[in-house]
Parts: structure tokens; C-alpha cells; sequence
């Protein structure tokens, strides 16, 4: 009742964890999906190793967290061992980033044989040496680099794009333009700050940092329901899900799959079951046959 | 939430050569602040952030200890700080130790390994536990928590790598000599993953639960970021952990083995 | 202690009810004063009355609430009988907004008489016709408005920005350039949405609304560090207030002052006199003699 | 908070020729959702929201009643609905009816405005109070709750402007011989601004205290957007009302004089 296809792909429900969750590692991952997750997607990697920032990467805010971890990761060589070591059945998605289009064609190409889909992380609000969101900023520069990945990998590509733009219609049409297979909304929101007050101090080491948690869902919901009407490819939902009724907001918005990070913080990957179990139940009270029934049904009404 | 609470040193105790413990005042009223034994936080300097046990926590006196050994460059600034200088505490973290129904329990620490064991004592001997130590050291001026705990009324058998202080030898060694003469339902253990095996290893010879306390690079220390995930089960030392049952090592396969640094590349011990 | 001067107007302290907030009336805004606020700012109004969007005009969302009153206001001449009523001796602020630099000019005239400060919303996420955040969204028509304003009266003239667009510090030296005397930071975050699960329906007649209330405060907290590092003018602090230490916060940040405005949900008028009691007994432990040096403090350390 | 719940409709009960009550479940044990007489709702259909009285309290049947008068666009939609279709309430919210120590009350309702006053008065039942109602109408079949209230245990004395049932005239002229024949402590009243107004002169007179309850456009119904605010002390009627003590009226004198719409202009009676 829960399967969906997206890309061509099949997936025995519409949930995802969230690109930076829980993802560098296999171990992890597997985990993740015998709780119940309809796919997975790693963290995003790169080229090279990568460390990240110094700690505080992580503080609380009201309805979520804001953070900035840097996106530290082992590099696409070592990756590669780990995405090797997940298990077989499990659909994966790689979220890759970069600095440059050849960059992000070089990583995608290293994994293409590993995974079922490449996630563009062009969005990082907290990236460094302008590999993050001033990308997913430019509708010239997310076209370059999808057009960059599409013509050296088969498997779909997905782009997930930032909210900190003044319309972020504008790049989702530019990313379609480039034929990308499917668009992810939302990256983490802002940048924001926070400050302690004892001392004056930034508390996260690189000032500021992505906004996630329940606090971001009506701008992800809109970004959705904006993106969705205009675009062709489906739009994976992601920003502040912490329940099933979450799920069933984003796919009335125009989400056909979904993505959970943030939640869990609280919930850990049980999460995953809990949602499944009580998504059908929803659809059986509500007479839906399908999540396909579900997706855009806010369009409709 | 999840907001580092700045507070000013109350006190500072010299505990060995290369371990202060610093005293704060606490509010255990918030149910959110209240740590167990086992559990740690992540202490911010200003400049960096970085998980600690809880070596002491003083519900009569509202206090929380944080014992920090002298290793590099994040700790070395902190023993430089002053009575009264300012430090970041976000936290209680993790999953502490379980006490079920234990009656009796030898608890075992190798250097600063004996941080949680210290508070995890004095609670047990509070709630009425029979509690045998052995603080483990390389050398004796490094032994830690002797009096304080057997002022709290726990028999401490120390143990050092030189035989400078106490039993000449492994923190294993001395457990073998425990074992022979008294009984225990539960040995609780952190030190050095290598030390923490051999006592795994022994105990399972006798047939007694094992509860141990890891430590891996911590990032967001909320369960997210999955930097101190381990192999093979993903479990997140920051949540699952960092206090586990022996058994459930079974799934913890990189115990011993390596841990990963920040990038999340592996390091082999 | 509290005391500051803003533009060369002399405030009791920092504090003022931000746009939007209990503010069409004399009666209302006098009441706010005497219960503590340093000045008040009027609900934005227009040259015609406005009925606004139908309700639901609000709904709550994690950490605050969403909104589309739509500038309701009854027009600038029954607005100037209000400004008569209300006290003489409070410092006051017309918010105002328009949908041509001709439009604002006209209404800033009409009162410059009747009030000491002008705010410009060129920023509302809900407002009508083109009459908000389009506008604040782009550099050049913020610039003319400024100007236009500017030209036609000599009080001060503050410009309220949105954070929703990808870089405010662009719109904000637009803003100074054109001469502004202050800038407040930020109006309502998003737009954002939230729909009925029952039904799929959008709660919001508009179906977005601005996002205000404590889960904005590092989204504004950020836009405060940024462009007050940047302008030279006064920047005022506003998003997610709801107690002296996060007043603290937006003066370390660079805000000369602050507003407040969803807070007054649940805590009323009578939160000014709590954050001026708190907010001078924090200086006092802190040793600050004040506000002045609380300014920027981040930007310092 | 602060989101409509969306419920189905479980009964309506058609009350007069106007007004019709829909029931609806409710859990009262949320705290946040427990309503007190005097407090309101807004009522979403879908296309509006406005703010609706809440008529009927039922902790024991776990039900609220919402009663409607058919009076424009919006209430004849909602007029049209049936059983099991589905309607958005948000609430409840402001301050209600205080009870104090009040032993003996007269409770007087005016139109659809004896919607609170029918909650309060079962209310007040129920904590053993004394209460008469006067229910006022325009004409017979415009009266409402006359049985319901009786049999809670009310004394209920009706008066309509055209005399087709019980007492013919004002509200005020009905209160008047009661007050000749009873001692009250406390009256509370809700209807026409002009029939409370002559209501609370006569209550002076008699030196007896009077709680109002008022209604005005409303919009966010939170206390921020400044609609439902009075001249000239800037109350929110959403807030600190839409029950008042008669004394607060020295500072709302747009009582029974003007009303704002939704732009802000004001409409004089």
C-alpha cells in the first residue's frame, strides 16, 4: 500500500533519511532501512577527505537545531568500501557535492555503479570554500553542474535545493531545464546564528549554520507547493518531519517521496516503523489505494 | 534545549598529575539537566567543544564534576582556566549505566576511565550497593579517586602499570584476584577499549554481566550527525551508548579494533 | 540605563511593538506605552483603506505562527486621527507601505507631521498587489523608494527588509545608499504554509502567510550580525523576542534596538515592563552602564 | 496550538427558527483544550473563520455545542452542513465568566447571545449556584434553550419584543420585576450592546455586579493583530475578553456607540 516508484525505482514506501543524518557509514545505513526506511541517502561526500568544522557544529533553537558540521566526510575513495558494504536490496541515493561541475561529474561517476540515484547537495548553508548553497543560489551554476552530471551517469539525479533564495522557483525550473530527474526541498534554512549571552559569543564555531526541525515545515511545505506546480520531475520533501501526519502535509504539497532527518535527534531510526505503521493506517481511515492518490492532492482540492 | 549553559568555575581539584576535576553549581530540579551516572557532557571553551563524563555529581550539594586529563591541546587550555573563569555544559548525553536489582559490583577504571566509575560509585553506595574499585593507572601519581571513594565507603584496590603505587600490574590482573574471593553480579568498566576486552574477556569466563562505557569523536552529540556511529550495528555512541552491555558487543565489531576521526576515516588502534 | 537615542530621537529604552501588532489604534498603542515599550510603531497603513484577506488570516506552526492579515488598515486620513489620540509624549513610528515610490511618498507626507519616524515596509510576505516583500526583494525599487521618501520628508525614515531573499546584505546598501536613517530587521520569514490533513486544504485563506515568532529569532539574529556590519545607519532588531535575553542577543548581534511582536500573544503589553526590569538588572550583573555598549558587542569579542 | 482541529459534526440540534447547535467530541483532557464558560471558538468551513460562542459544555458526554444564528453568507453555510460533515475549530480562547463566590445569579441573554449564557448557567448548576435566566427574543420562535435550562435546574422566565411568549418586552423590563422579588449577587449578561447596556444601569441601581460578554470583528483571535482591540483602553476582546466586569467599561467607551470592520473603520451603532 505504501510502495512508490520514483525515477524508475522502486521503494516499499515514501520515506527517506535526510542527506547528513546518520549517513557516512554503512553500518548506520543499514540500520536505518531494516527500521523501516523506504531508501537511504548518504551523507554528502566528495572528492577528497574532507574534516569539516571544529566543534560547535551543532546547538539547539527553538523548534530545531542549527548546524554546521562542514560537510566532513572520508572522500568518494573511501566511500566507496562503505557504499559497498550496505546491503544489496536497499535502494541508495549518494549525495555528492563539489566546488566545481568537473567536480561534481568526477564523484558521480565514481559511485554511479554503487547506488541507484545521485542527490546534487548544491545547497549547504554551512559549506566550505563556496561549495554549499552560493551554488544552489545561481540558476546558471545549478544548471552547469546538473548538466555536468547528467552527461556522464545514467542512474537518475536528483538536485536538492536551498530556501534561502529569493524564488526558488526560478532554480528549480533551471534545474529541470538541465533535466534533472526529481528536485529535493528544502536544505536546512537560513543560515542562522545564535549567540550566547554570558559572553557575546557565536556559539557554533562557524557562526552560523542550517536551521533544521519542526520549525522549518511551513517553508518547506511552501516550497514544495510552489516547486510542484511548476516542474515536471517529483519533488522529494524534506524539512521538519517528525510524524506521520508530516508525511501526509508534504505528499498533499506535491511530495512524492519524502525525506526525515532532524527527528531522529528524538526518535532515532525506530522513527521509520512508526511512520510506515501509522501511515497506512491514515490511508486505510481516509480511503486512500495509494501514495500516488496522496501526492499534490492540496493542488486538487 | 541542547544549549550550552555557561557557568562559572565554583572550584577546582587537583585529582593527579595530568587530571583536575572542575565543580559547578547544578540544577537538578530541571528533570532535563538531571544526569545519570554514565552519562556525559559536551563542554565548551569558548573555542572548541568536546565530550566529558560526569566524574561527580552531588545532589546534596547541587554540584556536578567534570574530571578532564591533560591530553592536548582542547584540555590543556582548559587546565589552565581559574576559579571562577567561564565554561560551556550542554548535557546530560547518552545512556548511562543500568542498576537493575545488582547487589554487589566491582567497578573498573583505567586512567581517566575512572571518571564515571567515580560517580557511578558514590550512587551506587548511596542507593545501598556493595561497590569494589579498582582504579587502574600507569604509574601513581596518576591513580585517581582512591580516597574520595573509599571515604564513600567502596573497597578501592588500585593497580599501576609500574608497580609504583598498589598491585604491580593490569586492572585485568587485579580482577582475577577479586574474582577468586567474592562474588559479584555485575562489573562496570571504562578505560582503554584494550583494557575493557580483557575485562569483557574474564568476566564472561565467570559468568558475570559486563557494562561497559565507550568514547568516539562526537559532533552534534544529539544523535544526528552520525560521527560516532560504530560498526556494525550504526549504533550512535552519543545515544545508544555510551554505556552498553558486554553482549551487545557482539555488534559493536570495531570495539578494540579502530574508531574513525572526523572525516570519518578509520584509525586503527 | 535603558535609555538610547535612535536617529536623534531620545527613547527610554530599546524596546518598541514591532508592525502589525495591536497597532491600528491610539488606544492600543497608548496602552502599550504605559506599560513600558520605549516607542511604538503603528500597523502599516496605505493612502485607501484595505479590508485585508478573508480569515483564517493565522495559524500556528511549530515555535510561532504564520499570517496573512493582508495590511488591513483604514487609510491614511482616519490612520492620522488615531495618530492625534495618541499620547504626545510617545516616541512614534508610522509604519507604512505603497505600491510605487509615489504611493509611499504621498503617505509618509500625510503624517510626517504626526509622528517622529517613518518605517517603510517594503517587505511583507502577504501583502497584496505587489505591494510587499516584491518590492524589498529588489535592490533598485527599495533604492527609489527610499529616495522618494526621503525627498519628500525630513523625519527619519527606517526600511523594515525581508529575509527572504538570497542575500539582504545587497538590499540593505541598496537601502543606505538611497540614504535611509536606520533599517529593521526582519519582517516575517517564509512565506510559509500549512495545510489541513483532513481536507488538504491550505488553513490560510491567502494559503501563505509570514512566519513570526521564536523560531525565527536566528534567522533575524543572522541578518542583524550581517548587515549591521556593513551599514553605518542603526539597525533595529526584530524576530522571535520573547524575553530580556533575547534582547541581549539582537544588541550583541548590532541591533541599536529592538521590536516585539508575537510575544504580546501570550504575554501581552505587559512584557515591555518585564524586559526593561530584567533587561537593566542583566546590565547591572554584567556591569554595562549602557545600551551603547551592548551595541555590536559580538562583532567586538 | 493554535491549529484548527478538524471534527466531524455529531449532532445539530435545531434550537429556534435561526439558530441551530452543532455538536461536535471533544477532549477535555487536554488542559489546553478545556474550555470555561464565557470562552469562544473560532469555527472554520473552510472558505471563513469567525469567532462562535461555545453554548453547551459536556464534560461527562466528552461533547461542546456551538450554537449558530443564521445571519449572513457565512452562518447559512454552515447551516447547510449535516451530520458527519466536517468543520475547523480553533480554540478555545479568552476570558471567560468568573465565578468567585457567588451564590445566587441572574443570567440574562439576549438573542443568540444567550449562547454563553446557556453554558454558563448549566455551568454554574452544576457548582450548585442559584441561577434564574431571563432568555430574550424577538419574537416566540427566536427563544432559546427555555427547556434545556429549566430542566438543568434554572428558573427560566422568557420575554420576547412582540409578547408571543411570556413576558412582552425588553430584556431590562423582565429584570426589573425580578430584581423587586430577588436578592442576586451576581448578574451576568450577553446580547445586543444596547440591551447590556441598560442592563448594567439597572444592576448599579440595584448595587448588584455585572459580567459582560462582547463581541468584535476578530481576525488572528491570538492578541496580536490589534482587530478586536476597544476604545480607549486598547483591550483585546480576544484576550483580556470577551467577558468583562461592568466596571471595566469606564474604559471601553465604544461600548454600545461603534464596532470596527475589518479595515478598521468604525461603524456607529
Amino acid at each position: 500500500m505504501l510502495n512508490i516508484e520514483l525515477c524508475g525505482i522502486k521503494l516499499r514506501n515514501p520515506t527517506m533519511v535526510a542527506a547528513g543524518i546518520m549517513g557516512s557509514m554503512a553500518s548506520s545505513l543499514n540500520w536505518i532501512y531494516d527500521s523501516g526506511a523506504g531508501a537511504i541517502v548518504t551523507k554528502s561526500f566528495s572528492k577528497e577527505p574532507n574534516k569539516g568544522y571544529s566543534n560547535p557544529t551543532s546547538v539547539g533553537v527553538t523548534g530545531g537545531i542549527i548546524n554546521a558540521i562542514g560537510l566532513s566526510n572520508p572522500g568518494v575513495e573511501i566511500i566507496k568500501k562503505e557504499l559497498n558494504l550496505i546491503k544489496k536490496e536497499i535502494p541508495k541515493v549518494a549525495s555528492i557535492y563539489g566546488a566545481s561541475p568537473d567536480d561534481f561529474a568526477y564523484t558521480a561517476k565514481e559511485v554511479e555503479d554503487l547506488v541507484d540515484m545521485i542527490e546534487l547537495n548544491v545547497s549547504c548553508p554551512h559549506a566550505m570554500d563556496g561549495c554549499g548553497a552560493a551554488i544552489g543560489q545561481d540558476p546558471d551554476l545549478t544548471f552547469k553542474i546538473v548538466r555536468a552530471v547528467k552527461n556522464e551517469v545514467s542512474i537518475p539525479v536528483l538536485v536538492k535545493l536551498t530556501p534561502n533564495v529569493t524564488s526558488i522557483i526560478d532554480i528549480a525550473l533551471s534545474a529541470e531545464k538541465a533535466e534533472c530527474d526529481g528536485i529535493t526541498l528544502i536544505n536546512s534554512l537560513g543560515p542562522g546564528m545564535k549567540i550566547d549571552t554570558e559572553t557575546a559569543t557565536p556559539i557554533l564555531k562557524n557562526k552560523v549554520g542550517g536551521m533544521s526541525g519542526p520549525a522549518i515545515k511551513p517553508i518547506a511545505i511552501r516550497c514544495v507547493y510552489d516547486v510542484s506546480q511548476v516542474v515536471d520531475v517529483p519533488v522529494m520533501g524534506v524539512g521538519g518531519i517528525s510524524d506521520y501526519l508530516d508525511v501526509v502535509e508534504f505528499l498533499y504539497a506535491g511530495a512524492s517521496a519524502v525525506q526525515i532527518g532532524t527527528a531522529l535527534m528524538d526518535k532515532g531510526p525506530q522513527i521509520f516503523n512508526e511512520i510506515s505503521i501509522n501511515l497506512e493506517n491514515f490511508m486505510k481511515i481516509h480511503d486512500f489505494k495509494s501514495i500516488d492518490e496522496m501526492v499534490g492532492l492540496t493542488h486538487r482540492v | 534545549m541542547h544549549v550550552p549553559k555557561v557557568l562559572k568555575i565554583k572550584k577546582i581539584l587537583t585529582e593527579s598529575k595530568s587530571v583536575k576535576t572542575f565543580i559547578f553549581d547544578w540544577n537538578f530540579n530541571d528533570s532535563l539537566l538531571k544526569p545519570e551516572p554514565g552519562q556525559f557532557m559536551m563542554i565548551w571553551n569558548f573555542e572548541d567543544e568536546k565530550p566529558m563524563s560526569i566524574s561527580k555529581i552531588d545532589f546534596e550539594n547541587n554540584e556536578i564534576g567534570i574530571s578532564i586529563k591533560n591530553i592536548g591541546s582542547f584540555t590543556n587550555a582548559l587546565h589552565q582556566l581559574n576559579n571562577g573563569d567561564k565554561v560551556g555544559i550542554r548535557g546530560p548525553y547518552g545512556h548511562g549505566f543500568e542498576f537493575n536489582d545488582f547487589k554487589k559490583i566491582l567497578a573498573i577504571g583505567g586512567g581517566i576511565g575512572m571518571a564515571p566509575i567515580a560517580s557511578f560509585t558514590e550512587f551506587a553506595i548511596k542507593n545501598n550497593l556493595d561497590v569494589d574499585v579498582i582504579s587502574a593507572a600507569t604509574t601513581s601519581n596518576e591513580l585517581l579517586y582512591e580516597d574520595r571513594l573509599n571515604d564513600a565507603g567502596a573497597n578501592v584496590f588500585t593497580c599501576t602499570d609500574d608497580g609504583s603505587c598498589g598491585f604491580k600490574g593490569f586492572a585485568t590482573h587485579r580482577m582475577e584476584d577479586l574474582l577468586q574471593n567474592n562474588v559479584y553480579d555485575l562489573i562496570v568498566t571504562c578505560g582503554p577499549e584494550i583494557m575493557m576486552k580483557g575485562v569483557v574477556e574474564l568476566a564472561n569466563k565467570h559468568n558475570i554481566s559486563v557494562q561497559i562505557s565507550m568514547e568516539r569523536w562526537m559532533k552534534c552529540a544529539l544523535g544526528v550527525c552520525g560521527q560516532c556511529c560504530v560498526d556494525d550495528s550504526g549504533w550512535r555512541i552519543c545515544k545508544e551508548g555510551p554505556v552498553f552491555w558486554a553482549d551487545d558487543l557482539n555488534n559493536i565489531k570495531e570495539f578494540a579494533k579502530y574508531k574513525r576521526d572526523s572525516s570519518g576515516i578509520r584509525n586503527y588502534y
